[in-house]
């Protein structure tokens, strides 16, 4: 099959989407000519027009919000934010308007919206472009979360998020777009809350989250030199979760460590940790819940500095191993 | 500035001792070295010899009482030095450790048990462990965790259900523990590769119901109870009861305590003291060391005196023959072996036959006097209680002195009253004077 | 100001719309003393925001609307509801917490929407609405709809960035939408004056390109004038409008206040400008109602609040099991 | 001197299973016999009874050829024959043993041993006398017939099992002292060789120690066959008349008199005590007292079998070598051993456990089936349909707490009944287990099915 990158992916996807449903358009700042600042939407206003690529003043909030009136009032718009620290920016229109209108209004009206975001750390962007706030949006009921890892999932779920009726913010990892997996032509869905078992094992399980599952890959290939048998679970989405394939996987292993790249303090890690030991698994957990996470700083410019901010293959290998009691 | 006396751990074991005895009274004082208590801890009855000396401030406990290890329980130091009016708890640990600073090795084996039984009351187990040991109805307590810290992991509970899975038992075990609801797991088996009998499940039952015990009378009960019966039934008992004063007694055995340890690797105890003054004694009083087989009266040449030993399940009586001619060294001896062997079971059948009287000490216990049965065919039988101080008259003066019951049961069959008493009164005397002896 | 009298200033509006809007605005004025009487006596709980005496700038705006045509509302949103036709028994049953109110009794007073009427909705976001608006108005335009949205605020919200925002958004995108700054004097009770360095809130239009208009907002006629120009501008694609309706709100600003930052003379000053009896006054003139007509329309006004009461009361309360459906669609 | 861990004295079936279980478990072992090895059972009890009790079935199937429509129309028998070839059977069994004591390698000393509480045995042969060091002494001296004081006893000449295997003629009349399992073997085979038996018992009946369905059954049996049995009957004297012997006996108050021309005295054996007279072992009545592991009151030296009393079986004995040596060498024997007995009468009797009268009096609530054998399939095809099978068992648990089995064969089948006890199965598991049909054993499936409630052909 033919392999995309994880941005090629992420086009697609909205290309597709856009070609079938001319409901859906793009709005963000300089996604139009210039494609977008990682250039995801690069070559989309020439096929798609100034009127569904539509770029926009520098202005999160008031974007945020028509994007939000929009889909309230009938479109399917996507709103890229640059990077996802802006989203602090617009979160009035995210996290009061659009996750609540539904509710407030007793069911009434929808907002069928994306919002498409680049985050996590890595590129020497510094603290205010390489947060990871997940679990901020995570917190707020009424949106759903996305977080996918790789070329593959990025496309089906991104028409997921699209096809949904809610307000879905979809994080897009800077360091995963050059990545590259096979990806069918075709348009195709991804379930949102449908975890995926990257790697089955019996030993361990290992959630981790969008850049996280590559490093929790590499560090099950190392742990399985030492005999140990790592099995990576990909939650995809955060909102809604997929607790059954993670309850499930616990019950057979006994043991969890859940990895992000986000601030461990109050990070997402902790919902899952705390999913884990209050359901069913509980009673076949064999060790602690060990949860990786980014250190409580801001991310540093330093790339080193950088580097040993966020969770690394070594520091997952040796979590596992502290959960399994082995050296 | 007070010492507190501490309840040693004597045993890697021990963590209570049983207070048996207090040598010394408050206000009395105390040297280094002397007798100052005694105990019984798990294993042995032993005498605790004071580290300090001053005087006896306080004591915190009775008789009987089971005192932790460790625990303060007295002080010495000053006449009229202050010290709590409660024992000290808390910080003693730490007390205790400096005051023994002399045996670093068992401080380190003291400090790791502390820790243990710090935790004792709460296992340190993984959920998953917990599941599998509560589906298998197994104590966590009987686990060794293989985790950090000791923490019990499924593994561990695991290994222990396999081993004990591994359990065969026959199928009437299993009928009688199911319609019992006793767990298997929980029966140790005795069959062929450990499997679960009748017997172990019954054994289980009556070991762990609310069900009183029965025991069926056998072995060495049934024969204790069935001599002691016919003794009671058929001898006409009389018990005769004096105090003795200690004094000189205690006097003598401090002075031959460290004479007779030197030579001879035991401690006198007042058993022996008393053993040997009644051997004596006994000599002048042959109606007392006689023998009342049928109609016949036998007056022996010979003092063999009998010591009644608790053993596992009953009484046995090893004998010291010929005690009016061994010294207190050597009955000393005698009486520590073969209480020994008796306790172990080792005794031979000369060893356990023909003594002429018989002597039973309760002193260890809060006993003063009682009754004790004769041990036919003898005719009399020697009972002592404890050594207590208590206020007596002297020279219409009150002093507190050491004093000691004995009570003599005689079988007035072979044995009138007076002269009992005059044994008795001779013995009594002859205590009170024990230097008479070496006349 | 000078209160508009000319009628035939008006837009195409007939004589029984016109009475219909004495009418509605009655009902609002009503809806908001039966608010203010159940929230003193404790039979509504939460908080509200009444509009009383602000009747003109809703009902005079909305006038000039279509059905097709959708408003975003605010906190203090009772009036632009009833002006955009909603049902008053279904606002005073969410009032009261039961399933037959327009939010089934979980959005209360600040939330209330009737999306089919083109309500978009009251928001408890200070210049929350303004950026929906614009989406709205983006959807008109992406889909040529040529409907208008109408945006109402109050002047608090013209500070905040949304409104600034979403005002360039609408410019720069030539979007069919009028924002309608109901301008009470007061931003909770930070007054104007002190908030504002411009004399006019319509004035700041200029910095986005469009027109900024000032309004008497208590001339329910001068509001139907405005409003109508600039929704015919909007629908005729020639952008959006800024509308400053100055107005006063008679109540404090919700149910806690003392209004300690105000005068009562200022207050008697504007309720003598109040603006239904003004337009009582003009239809009169007008022949178009008598005296006693207007009277009968206010008892009728009046009751209708009543039923609506009773109406709320009958409905049933949510459930336990209700509190989890609509998070999400 | 040479020095073994042990040294066991007797060669009988408590000596040298012991020896060979010690040798195989790496002690030292000498055993010392004064006469020849196997004991008691092999050359005097047990299997010369067993071999002449085949003869009789020959003659006996012969007798009842008839019935299988074989016609016999004359046959005899050789007394001197069958001695000879009993002689042949000890004889091979005897070198068995003997072959299997030097694949052990343990020593053996022809002569008596007496043993001194040092333990050290002095050996006395015909030609000389030798003195070896034990550890450990393994008495297993077994016993000799007891022959009671009866008035005129020594006047007359009597047999005892010791001799009687090695009778020249055929007597056509033979009266039999004690109704017990040896007199009643013997009543057998002479029964079978024409010999008129008469049986005198003290008791009020023959076997007196065994289920009294069992005995009341066999007694039946033979008296069907022309044995007299006189219970509660005590032999008052014996004389020698005209070349006969007269048995005065009192049944019952009753005077009566037997003319006889043999006299079998079986009434009981009594311990062997050569060798051990000046040993300071504690006895508890006649026999030498030992605990549980066969530990006398002297230190290192045990005793087992007829010494000991108990039963007074063959593998009684064996048993309890293998006990004294397991505490020797430190394994732990927990569980008490369950002994079968057997009684080789036409027809067999064979039992375990407890008898009925037994179990009720040590407090079970006892539940008893018994089944006939008559209806057995196996049993009427060959003509052996007589006898029965008994199960004893505790009524909650259905504990198997004795098994009686009457007929023939039963003393091959009662292990069935030894292995659910020692392996505690139940009277459930014992109905569930599948029997082989047709086979006589059936009968005890069907008992289990019966005690259960639910048997096939038996309720």
């Amino acid at each position: 099959m033919r392999e995309l990158t994880y941005l090629e992916a992420v086009r697609e996807a909205m290309s597709q989407e856009m070609r079938e449903n001319d409901d859906v358009f793009i709005l963000g700042e300089d996604i139009g000519v210039y494609g977008g600042a990682f250039g995801v939407t690069r070559g989309m206003i020439e096929e798609f027009g100034p009127e569904r690529v539509r770029n926009t003043p520098i202005s999160e909030s008031g974007i945020a919000g028509a994007a939000v009136g929009s889909a309230l009032t009938g479109m399917r718009p996507i709103l890229e934010l640059q990077f996802s620290d802006f989203i602090t920016i617009a979160l009035d229109q995210i996290v009061n308007q659009a996750a609540k209108l539904r509710y407030m209004y007793g069911g009434k009206g929808k907002v069928p919206m994306v919002l498409r975001t680049p985050s996590g750390s890595g590129t020497g962007a510094a603290a205010q472009h390489s947060q990871s706030l997940e679990a901020w949006v995570a917190h707020i009921p009424g949106l759903k979360v996305v977080q996918p890892s790789t070329a593959y999932d990025v496309k089906g779920l991104l028409k997921a998020a699209i096809d949904d009726d809610n307000p879905v913010i979809f994080y897009e990892h800077k360091l995963l777009y050059k990545t590259k997996s096979e990806v069918p032509v075709e348009s195709y869905s991804i379930p949102l809350g449908q975890a995926d078992i990257k790697r089955e094992g019996t030993d361990v399980t290992i959630v981790a989250t969008a850049i996280m599952v590559h490093r929790a890959l590499e560090a099950a290939e190392e742990l399985e030199k030492d005999g140990i048998s790592a099995e990576v679970i990909d939650p995809r989405t955060l909102v809604p979760l997929d607790e059954e394939t993670i309850v499930k996987s616990v019950s057979k292993t006994g043991r969890a460590v859940v990895v992000h790249e986000a601030v461990k303090r109050g990070g997402y890690g902790g919902e899952i940790a705390s999913m884990i030991a209050e359901s069913e698994a509980f009673d076949y957990m064999d060790a602690p819940i060990r949860r990786l996470g980014g250190v409580a700083a801001p991310i540093p410019y330093n790339p080193e500095l950088e580097k040993s901010a966020v969770p690394q293959v070594p520091d997952i290998i040796q979590a596992v191993k502290d959960t399994l009691n082995r050296a | 500035m007070a010492k507190e006396v501490f309840m040693p751990k004597l045993s890697s074991t021990m963590e209570v001792g049983t207070l048996l005895q207090w040598f010394k009274e408050e206000g009395e004082s105390v040297e280094i070295g002397e007798p100052l208590f005694e105990i019984m801890t798990d294993k042995i009855n032993i005498e605790v010899e004071s580290y300090e000396e001053g005087t006896l401030l306080k004591k915190y406990y009775q008789l009987d009482d089971e005192i932790p290890v460790n625990t303060v329980i007295a002080y010495i130091g000053e006449e009229s030095e202050a010290v709590p009016k409660d024992p000290p708890v808390g910080n003693d640990q730490e007390g205790s450790m400096e005051e023994r600073e002399s045996s670093s090795t068992t401080e380190a084996t003291e400090t790791e048990s502390n820790v243990k039984e710090s935790q004792s009351n709460k296992v340190r187990a993984t959920p998953s462990a917990r599941r599998v040991a509560r589906e298998n109805e197994i104590s966590l307590h009987s686990i060794q965790g293989s985790g950090p810290k000791g923490r019990i992991q499924e593994q561990d509970v695991a290994e222990m259900v396999s081993q004990t899975e591994t359990k065969l038992s026959t199928p009437l075990a299993e009928k009688i523990a199911k319609d019992k609801g006793i767990n298997l797991h929980n029966v140790q088996g005795t069959g062929s590769r450990n499997k679960i009998t009748k017997a172990d499940v019954i054994g289980h039952d009556t070991a762990s119901s609310d069900e009183p015990e029965r025991i069926q009378l056998k072995g060495l009960r049934k024969a204790v109870a069935a001599k002691m019966l016919e003794s009671a039934r058929s001898i006409p008992h009389v018990t005769l009861t004096t105090d003795v004063d200690m004094t000189k007694a205690m006097e003598m055995r401090q002075a031959l305590l460290p004479i007779i340890e030197e030579q001879t690797g035991y401690r006198l105890s007042y058993t022996e003291i008393i053993m040997k003054t009644t051997a004596h004694v006994l000599g002048s009083h042959p109606y007392v060391n006689a023998s009342l087989i049928e109609n016949e009266i036998i007056l022996n040449k010979s003092v063999h005196l009998g010591l009644a030993v608790a053993v596992e399940n009953g009484l046995i009586v090893p004998s010291i023959q010929h005690a009016e001619a061994k010294g207190l060294a050597e009955l000393t001896v005698m009486s520590k072996t073969l209480g020994k062997k008796a306790r172990n079971n080792q005794l031979t059948p000369e060893e356990m036959s023909g003594s002429t009287f018989t002597i039973s000490n309760l002193g260890m216990y809060a006993i003063d006097g009682f009754t004790p049965i004769i041990n036919p065919p003898e005719t009399a039988i020697l009972g002592v209680g404890r050594i207590v101080r208590k206020p007596v008259a002297i020279d219409n003066a009150m002093e507190i002195r050491p004093m000691m019951v004995l009570s003599l049961s005689f079988d007035h069959r072979a044995i009138d009253g007076a002269p009992a008493a005059a044994f008795l009164t001779e013995l009594k005397e002859c205590l009170e004077s024990p230097y008479g002896l070496l006349v | 100001m000078e209160l508009t009298k000319d009628l035939t200033l008006l837009p195409d509006i007939s004589k029984d719309k016109l009475k219909d809007i004495y009418k509605e605005m009655w009902l609002i004025r009503y809806f908001d003393e039966k608010v203010d009487e159940f929230f003193a006596k404790g039979l509504i709980h939460g908080t509200t925001h009444l509009a009383v005496g602000q009747e003109a700038s809703a009902s005079g705006a909305c006038a000039v609307l279509e059905d097709r045509d959708k408003i975003t509302s605010t906190h203090r949103g009772h009036g632009h509801c009833i002006a955009k036709g909603a049902d008053v028994n279904k606002m005073m049953a969410e009032l009261f917490g039961r399933t037959t109110g327009y939010c089934k009794g979980k959005g209360g007073s600040m939330h209330i929407a009737d999306v089919e009427k083109g309500n978009l909705g009251a928001n408890g976001i200070v210049g929350g609405g303004i950026p929906l608006a614009v989406g709205s108005a983006l959807t008109s335009h992406m889909k040529k709809l040529n409907y208008v949205t109408l945006c109402f605020f109050g002047d608090g919200a013209s500070n905040e960035g949304s409104f600034h925002e979403a005002l360039n958004l609408a410019a720069v995108w030539n979007l069919p939408v009028v924002f309608i700054c109901e301008n009470n004097q007061y931003g909770m009770s930070g007054s104007v004056k002190e908030m504002v360095k411009v004399p006019d809130i319509a004035a700041r239009a200029d910095a986005y390109g469009f027109p900024g208009v000032v309004a008497d907002g208590n001339d329910v006629i001068e509001m139907m004038n405005v409003s109508h120009e600039a929704v015919e501008r909007a629908r005729n694609g020639e952008g959006p409008t800024l509308i400053e309706a100055k107005t006063y709100r008679w109540k404090g600003h919700s149910k806690s206040d003392a209004k300690k930052y105000r005068t009562r003379e200022e207050e008697k000053e504007w309720r003598a400008k109040d603006s239904i009896n003004r337009y009582k006054e003009v239809l009169i003139d007008a022949t178009i109602i008598t005296e006693d007509e207007a009277e009968t329309i206010r008892k009728q006004a009046k009751q209708a609040i009543e039923d609506a009461v009773e109406f709320a009361k009958a409905g049933p309360m949510p459930t336990k099991e209700d509190l989890l459906t609509d998070v999400y669609a | 001197m040479k020095s073994f861990d042990l040294v066991v004295i007797g060669g009988g079936p408590g000596g040298y299973a012991a020896a060979i279980r010690a040798a195989k478990l790496g002690l030292s072992v000498a055993l010392v016999e004064g006469r020849e090895l196997g004991g008691t059972c092999l050359n005097r009890g047990c299997i010369p009874s067993k071999t002449l009790l085949k003869h009789a079935e020959v003659i006996e199937q012969i007798k009842e050829s008839k019935t299988y429509g074989i016609t016999v129309n004359d046959f005899s028998f050789s007394i001197d024959a069958m001695v000879n070839r009993k002689n042949k059977v000890v004889n091979q069994l005897r070198n068995g043993i003997k072959g299997l004591l030097r694949q052990n390698k343990i020593t053996l000393f022809n002569g008596y041993g007496t043993v001194a509480d040092d333990k050290t045995v002095t050996i006395s042969s015909v030609n000389e006398t030798q003195k070896i060091q034990a550890k450990n002494v393994l008495l297993a001296n077994g016993s000799t017939p007891f022959v009671p004081e009866l008035p005129g006893l020594d006047t007359i000449s009597y047999h005892t099992s010791d001799t009687i295997f090695d009778l020249k003629e055929v007597p056509s009349h033979m009266v039999i002292v004690g109704g017990g399992a040896i007199g009643l073997e013997i009543a057998c085979i002479f029964n079978s060789l024409d010999t008129t038996v008469e049986i005198v018992e003290m008791a009020d009946r023959i076997l007196p120690n065994e289920d009294a369905d069992a005995s009341d059954y066999l007694a039946s049996q033979l008296e069907k066959n022309g044995v007299v049995i006189h219970t509660n009957t005590k032999i008052t004297g014996f004389r020698n008349s005209d070349g006969h012997i007269i048995v005065d006996m009192d049944k019952q108050g009753k005077q009566q008199t037997i003319e006889t021309d043999s006299v079998l005295v079986s009434v009981g054996r009594t311990p062997n005590l050569t060798g051990i007279e000046k040993l300071s072992v504690q006895f508890d009545g006649k026999f030498v007292k030992v605990d549980k592991n066969m530990g006398t009151s002297a230190p290192g030296i045990y005793a087992v079998g007829d010494l000991i009393g108990g039963y007074q079986l063959a593998h009684a004995a064996s048993d309890e070598g293998i006990r004294a040596i397991n505490h020797i060498v430190g394994i732990a024997t927990n569980k008490e051993a369950i002994i079968p007995r057997c009684v080789y009468t036409f027809p067999e009797i064979a039992s375990v456990g407890l008898s009925e009268s037994d179990a009720k009096e040590a407090g079970y609530a006892v539940k008893v089936k018994k089944v006939d054998i008559a209806a057995n399939g196996k049993a009427i095809a060959s003509g052996e349909n007589r006898g029965f099978m008994k199960i004893i068992a505790e009524e909650k648990y259905g504990e198997i707490l004795g098994v009686v089995m009457v007929g023939s064969h039963v003393t091959e089948m009662i292990s069935q009944g030894t292995s659910f006890m020692h392996l505690e199965g139940t009277v459930e598991e014992l109905e569930n287990m599948v029997f082989p049909h047709p086979t006589i054993s059936e009968s005890l499936f069907e008992t289990a099915g019966a005690w259960l409630g639910k048997g096939i052909h038996y309720s």
